[in-house]
């Protein structure tokens, strides 16, 4: 089944990327926006039909090596089940 | 013909007429197919011929004047025809360098078109056997007013750097001019230069029958693929149309771990021949390997890697992904090849053998899917003379033809401020120039000065990348001339002897008669300048079709010099050393052309592209460069900068610059503040009267002409030394302690500038012309 | 003496590192990845580059190579460690020291020489260094910019982990001065230990005037004083080997040893 | 109201992390991931509360600057609906 796991910098820590991009939206004219922050997105093939299992395995995934829990938050998604929404992880 | 009537034929849809003029051939070179073939070519087989018979594979509408270009040379290991030059810098090490366009995929997406014309320039260098040390870049844009020309040259710029930086390759040297014609037709070259053991240039060879053909690197997938208009034919699907990617994303990691793998195999020795993919793919480095030793293929494409199912052997055969590279080896050898690509990591398969028969031969699983002579794809392209007109040439440019009230000083810093002459360090900054640690010059300078440390050499080479578009625009021929006069004079003023060029010709469409005019005179000019110069050509690259229906680019061919320094750390510097030093002239700077023609000030004044670009006497420029590095070699110069863009004002600002440039390491903005550099120096100097005015002798651009420091106690040698060289030589000044940049014409002041504040102007306008949102 | 340089599939500034170590008269073995032991090595220098590409994150993947387990056992048995560039984002990666590195301020790879003051030089790797020393390094990375949130970063000062901070020409400090955006500057950051230090500019890259600066020889003297003090303090503690094992385990190179 | 663009590249376009990743869990022992891709998200605050100019806004800000469609494929939530989950944009 599919899987998703949204990486976020965390609140407190300064996102150069996101400020440039809402400046750069600014000077397109954008007005409204109030904030903008990068995150990454890492779509996950797995073998299992188990959401359980698959949970699990994202969730030490993201763990071990996709999110830096230094600077980083991450978001567990499963997609099989065609909801695309999911719960959240530590953070 | 009864003998190939007697062999199988090739499973697969027929190619008829139609289908290979939807392929780009024309009539006759599909007629030159069949009668190659006594049959009918398959669909497959017509898109193996197409990409391979195509202009930027076979060069069809430019070889008859490239053969024209001098390639031998007392220093050349080798010339034009294999993926890159040669020469020999002694001590049994070879040069290997050359220069290569990736300009139409750097419009469509700048960043990743820019950063695979990385990949690929590198890879002709690996393929050589050769470790890549230095990555220079040339670059046309539209003028940065623009947007869409600022997101162009911050994409290019973060592409080269994304790629060369992460391949661990510093990228020191390069140019930058921008120009309405390239609005729609960036251009994007780059130069990569590496080293060899002399005795072991690898080529791209199948010898041995029986030999394993190994596919190694990124899996393959529809990148690239040419001829998409084929798709109306019922054997190509829509969908798989729209698969087709229209750029390719560079993996400067898989190549990086490539090309370690492969010079540990060739560093022992294991490979027969290798050759990279670059374009037309699989069907290009299949057929020229086997032509190259006269022998046949064969593969069989269902062994190739792929990173997306449903490819067919067409797509395979014609697929450009990039990172990919073929080798042959021998039986015995085969496991220690493999065990090094197991060790880095890498997809490497056994796809194929050598043939005794000539023919490559293409299996899907077993079934032949092509079969065609191998030397008839590589060798056997067409190859025309196609008709054209050269324009006249138009006559110089006299001071009064174009009057300016605007003070000297005014024009200064409009010159310094022009993106065309102003600092490039917003560009450089953003390349890693020092990785390896052999970088003695960096970007900067007049030339980049790598040391051969890694060959166990103190010997260094100097390289550098010219070629002023408005020149050739003017006149094809004498800008191709001035091209390699600056490219190799920059690299003299090191004190380096250049041995060789490489070129990027970048052009219009050559179907038009008027732009293979432009092509057939800058090939005519580049090829005599190189014969008085002594500095053959070893390679180097066309690029046509640089056009869109409104306009066409300033014809432009790019030149990269290379030149041999035997000492690393005896190298002259651009910029002023020390103040009390004598500033001299040398060079032809009392010719009666000013060089208004084409210059930068001219284009800032006066708008407009007239009169003739500067005159240049080779013969002058000659000895002119003889003189440099003698005078190098004896230690009798403290600074060398040659007079080029925004002419002798402008270089002796920018040698005042220089000498901060050198020292100015601690600030966190390229456009911060230049207050209180150190190392600031100044310079008082008189020069003549010119004819043509003030401005002229200020700003003209009259060619081969050296702005030459030397302390006091070199005076007397450094003048006899022109003298004995024959290149007229005048002390105008001397370098200042204070920041103080003072010029008299005739006795009359004419400028008086506090050298902080032109540095200012100058080193902050590209940053700030990039910030102009 | 024997310095290991570990180098990862996108390494490639190992021969650098290689080559500085051989100018002040060290040893070095060039230490594949994949290796499992670092066994014969008195220190190690985790080499700069871009091991797996930066992909994920710079210096993410390469913590995972077979070798770096025996990395931390060095780190812990008080063996020293360098990481520089791609070796402090590893480094840190890897919780060996402390915070993360970010994308440079600028959004841009940058290439110069920088200089920064050497705060502490009782460090195997600055000992050779006067406090309040301007060393002028060059560097070339994308993601230098030094982060920790407020406790780290008071512990990090609290513990005298700052080993040197950008600086002007006169040591003055500032943004203006500051190449990447580095939280108070911090240009390098040793463990509290002292025996991991990291920095993102390349001291292997500046070692002769020739080429720029000379000043990043002075880190590599420092390595080798630290090393030979280590190693005559051992000889004279014990001569039997059993116990000189025990010696070993103890940091090198503080300043008390030299 | 809180809107976010998914921008992923294109499926037939090499995505290099994404191999490098997958590569990186095989050796670290995870053996169900079939593939991996990285894709970016970004989170934006916009001042209307109009789910209707929201999305146009996203939408066009996705075309002009976040997403790059040569290469690149974007994706639309809406998040103050709480559902989190979108339609797509252009696939
Ligand atoms: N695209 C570029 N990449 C790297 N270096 C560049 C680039 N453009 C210019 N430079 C560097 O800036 C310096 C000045 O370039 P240029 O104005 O062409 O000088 P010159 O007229 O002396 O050839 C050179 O040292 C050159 O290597
Ligand atoms: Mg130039």
């Amino acid at each position: 089944m599919r899987g998703q796991v949204v990486v976020r910098l965390k609140q407190e820590v300064l996102d150069p990327q996101g400020v440039t991009i809402a400046k750069a939206l600014d000077n397109l004219g954008y007005e409204g926006v109030g904030s903008l922050r990068q995150g990454k997105v890492f779509d996950v093939e797995l073998a299992t039909s188990d959401p359980a299992v698959a949970r699990t395995a994202l969730e030490s995934m993201a763990k071990d090596l996709l999110a830096n829990p230094v600077i980083e938050d991450y978001e567990i998604h499963l997609l099989e089940d065609g909801s695309g929404n999911g719960e959240e992880g530590n953070g | 013909m009864s003998e190939v009537a007697a062999r199988a034929v090739p499973q697969g849809e027929i190619a008829d007429e139609p289908i290979a003029i939807e392929h780009g051939m024309t009539a006759e070179e599909y007629a030159s197919v069949c009668e190659i073939l006594g049959r009918q070519p398959t669909v497959t087989e017509i898109g193996m011929y197409s990409v391979m018979w195509s202009e930027h594979c076979s060069y069809k509408s430019s070889r008859v004047h490239l053969k024209t270009l001098p390639v031998e040379g007392e220093a050349v290991l080798q010339g034009p025809g294999e993926n890159a030059g040669a020469v020999d810098l002694g001590d049994g090490i070879a040069g290997v360098f050359k220069v290569e366009s990736h300009n139409h995929p750097s419009y469509i997406e700048p960043y990743q078109g820019a950063a695979t014309g990385v990949g690929g320039i590198l890879r002709d260098i690996i393929t050589m056997g050769a470790r890549p040390l230095a990555l220079l870049d040339s670059l046309r844009f539209g003028e940065l007013d623009s947007g869409k020309n600022r997101h162009l040259l911050d994409g290019v710029v973060g592409g080269i750097a994304g790629y060369g930086n992460c391949m661990g390759i510093p990228t020191v040297g390069g140019e930058i001019c921008f120009d309405p014609s390239y609005d729609k037709n960036p251009l994007v070259n780059a130069m990569c230069f590496g080293i060899a053991p002399a005795d072991r240039i690898v080529k791209a060879l199948a010898d041995g029958i029986g030999n394993p053909v190994i596919y190694v690197g990124a899996k393959t997938g529809r990148d690239g693929i040419y001829g998409v208009s084929l798709l109306a034919s019922a054997t190509f699907d829509a969908e798989a149309a729209e698969k087709r990617p229209a750029v390719q994303v560079g993996d400067p990691f898989t190549e990086k771990v490539l090309m370690e793998a492969c010079l540990e195999i060739i560093e022992k020795n294991l490979q027969v021949g290798m050759q990279d993919f670059g374009g037309a793919g699989l069907t290009c480095a299949t057929s020229e390997m086997a032509s190259n030793s006269g022998n046949g293929m064969e593969i069989d494409v269902a062994l190739v890697p792929r990173r997306e199912t449903g490819l067919s052997p067409y797509e395979v055969m014609l697929s450009e992904s990039q990172e990919r590279m073929m080798l042959v080896t021998t039986p015995e050898k085969i496991s220690e090849v493999m065990e090094i690509f197991e060790k880095w990591d890498l997809d490497a398969v056994v796809i194929g053998k050598v043939t005794d028969d000539g023919l490559l031969r293409v299996l899907d699983d077993g079934v032949m899917v092509a079969e065609v002579p191998a030397h008839s794809l590589a060798e056997e392209g067409p190859c025309y003379s196609r008709p054209y007109t050269i324009a006249d040439t138009p006559a110089p440019l006299n001071g009064a033809d174009v009057p300016c009230e605007v003070a000297p000083a005014e024009v200064l810093q409009t010159l310094l401020r022009d993106p065309n002459i102003a600092s490039k360090r917003w560009v450089f900054q953003q390349y890693d120039q020092t990785v390896r640690y052999n970088t003695v010059q960096r970007a900067g300078g007049e030339a980049a000065v790598i040391w051969l440390k890694e060959a166990g050499s103190d010997a260094a080479v100097a390289m550098s990348l010219d070629g002023n578009p408005w020149y050739s625009g003017l006149d094809a021929r004498r800008g191709a001339q001035l091209a390699v006069a600056e490219a190799c004079r920059n690299v003299a003023c090191t004190g380096a002897r250049p041995l060789g060029i490489t070129n990027c010709l970048n052009f219009g469409s050559p179907e038009i008669e008027e732009r293979m005019g432009q092509f057939a005179a800058a090939v005519e000019g580049m090829g005599e300048a190189c014969r008085v110069l002594g500095v053959p050509v070893t390679g180097g690259n066309v690029s046509f079709y640089n056009e869109t229906v409104e306009t066409p680019i300033l014809p432009t061919p790019v030149v990269g010099a290379v030149g041999k320094l035997d000492r690393y750390d005896a190298s002259v510097r651009s910029g002023f050393a020390a103040a009390g030093n004598t500033v001299w002239m040398v060079g032809a700077f009392a010719t009666s052309d000013a060089g208004l023609g084409g210059s930068a000030y001219v284009r800032n004044f006066h708008d407009r592209q007239i009169g003739a670009p500067p005159e240049l006497d080779l013969e002058l420029e000659a000895r002119l460069q003889n003189f440099l590095v003698a005078a190098a070699a004896e230690g009798l110069m403290a600074s060398a900068k040659d007079c080029s863009d925004g002419g002798f004002a402008v270089a002796l600002a920018e040698a005042c610059f220089a000498a901060a440039d050198a020292a100015r390491t601690d600030s966190a903005q390229a456009s911060a503040p230049a207050s209180s550099l150190p190392g600031m120096l100044g310079a008082n100097v008189e020069i003549p009267a010119c004819e043509h005015g003030v401005h002229a002798a200020l700003f003209g651009e009259a060619a081969s002409r050296v702005l030459v420091s030397a302390r006091g106690e070199h005076a007397t040698a450094l003048a006899a030394l022109a003298v004995r060289h024959d290149v007229p030589i005048a002390a105008i000044g001397e370098v200042t302690a204070a920041a103080q940049l003072t010029v008299d014409v005739a006795g009359e002041t004419v400028l008086g500038e506090d050298v902080q504040e032109l540095y200012a102007t100058w080193s902050g306008a590209l940053a700030h012309a990039m910030e102009n949102d | 003496m024997r310095v290991g340089v570990v180098y990862y599939p996108g390494s490639n500034c190992e021969q650098d590192a290689v080559h500085a170590c051989h100018m002040v008269g060290l040893d070095t073995e060039l230490v594949w990845h994949k290796r499992e032991s670092v066994d014969g090595c008195d220190a190690i220098i985790l080499a700069g580059g871009f091991s797996y590409g930066d992909h994920l994150r710079c210096g993410a993947l390469a913590q995972f190579s077979p070798v770096m387990k025996q990395v931390e056992r060095f780190a812990a048995d008080g063996h020293p460690i360098l990481g520089i560039c791609n070796g402090f984002q590893i480094l840190v990666e890897m919780g060996l020291l402390p915070g993360a590195l970010l994308a440079n301020d600028g959004l841009k790879f940058r290439c110069q020489d920088t200089r920064m003051m050497v705060e502490r030089t009782d460090s195997p790797f600055t000992n050779a260094c006067a406090e309040g020393q301007i060393l002028c390094l060059n560097m070339a990375h994308y993601a230098g910019n030094y982060f920790a949130d407020e406790a780290t970063l008071a512990d990090i000062e609290a513990n005298a982990q700052v080993v040197m901070r950008f600086c002007g020409p006169n040591g003055e400090r500032g943004a203006e001065h500051n190449p990447n955006g580095s939280i108070n500057d911090i240009a390098a950051l040793r463990n509290p230990a002292g025996n991991v230090l990291g920095l993102m500019p390349h001291p292997e890259r500046t070692l002769t005037s020739e080429l720029g600066s000379a000043d990043g020889l002075l880190m590599f003297e420092s390595l080798r004083d630290a090393l030979t003090a280590s190693a005559s303090a051992e000889v004279a503690a014990s001569p039997e080997p059993a116990e000189a094992e025990a010696v070993e385990a103890e940091p090198v190179g503080t300043s008390a040893d030299v």
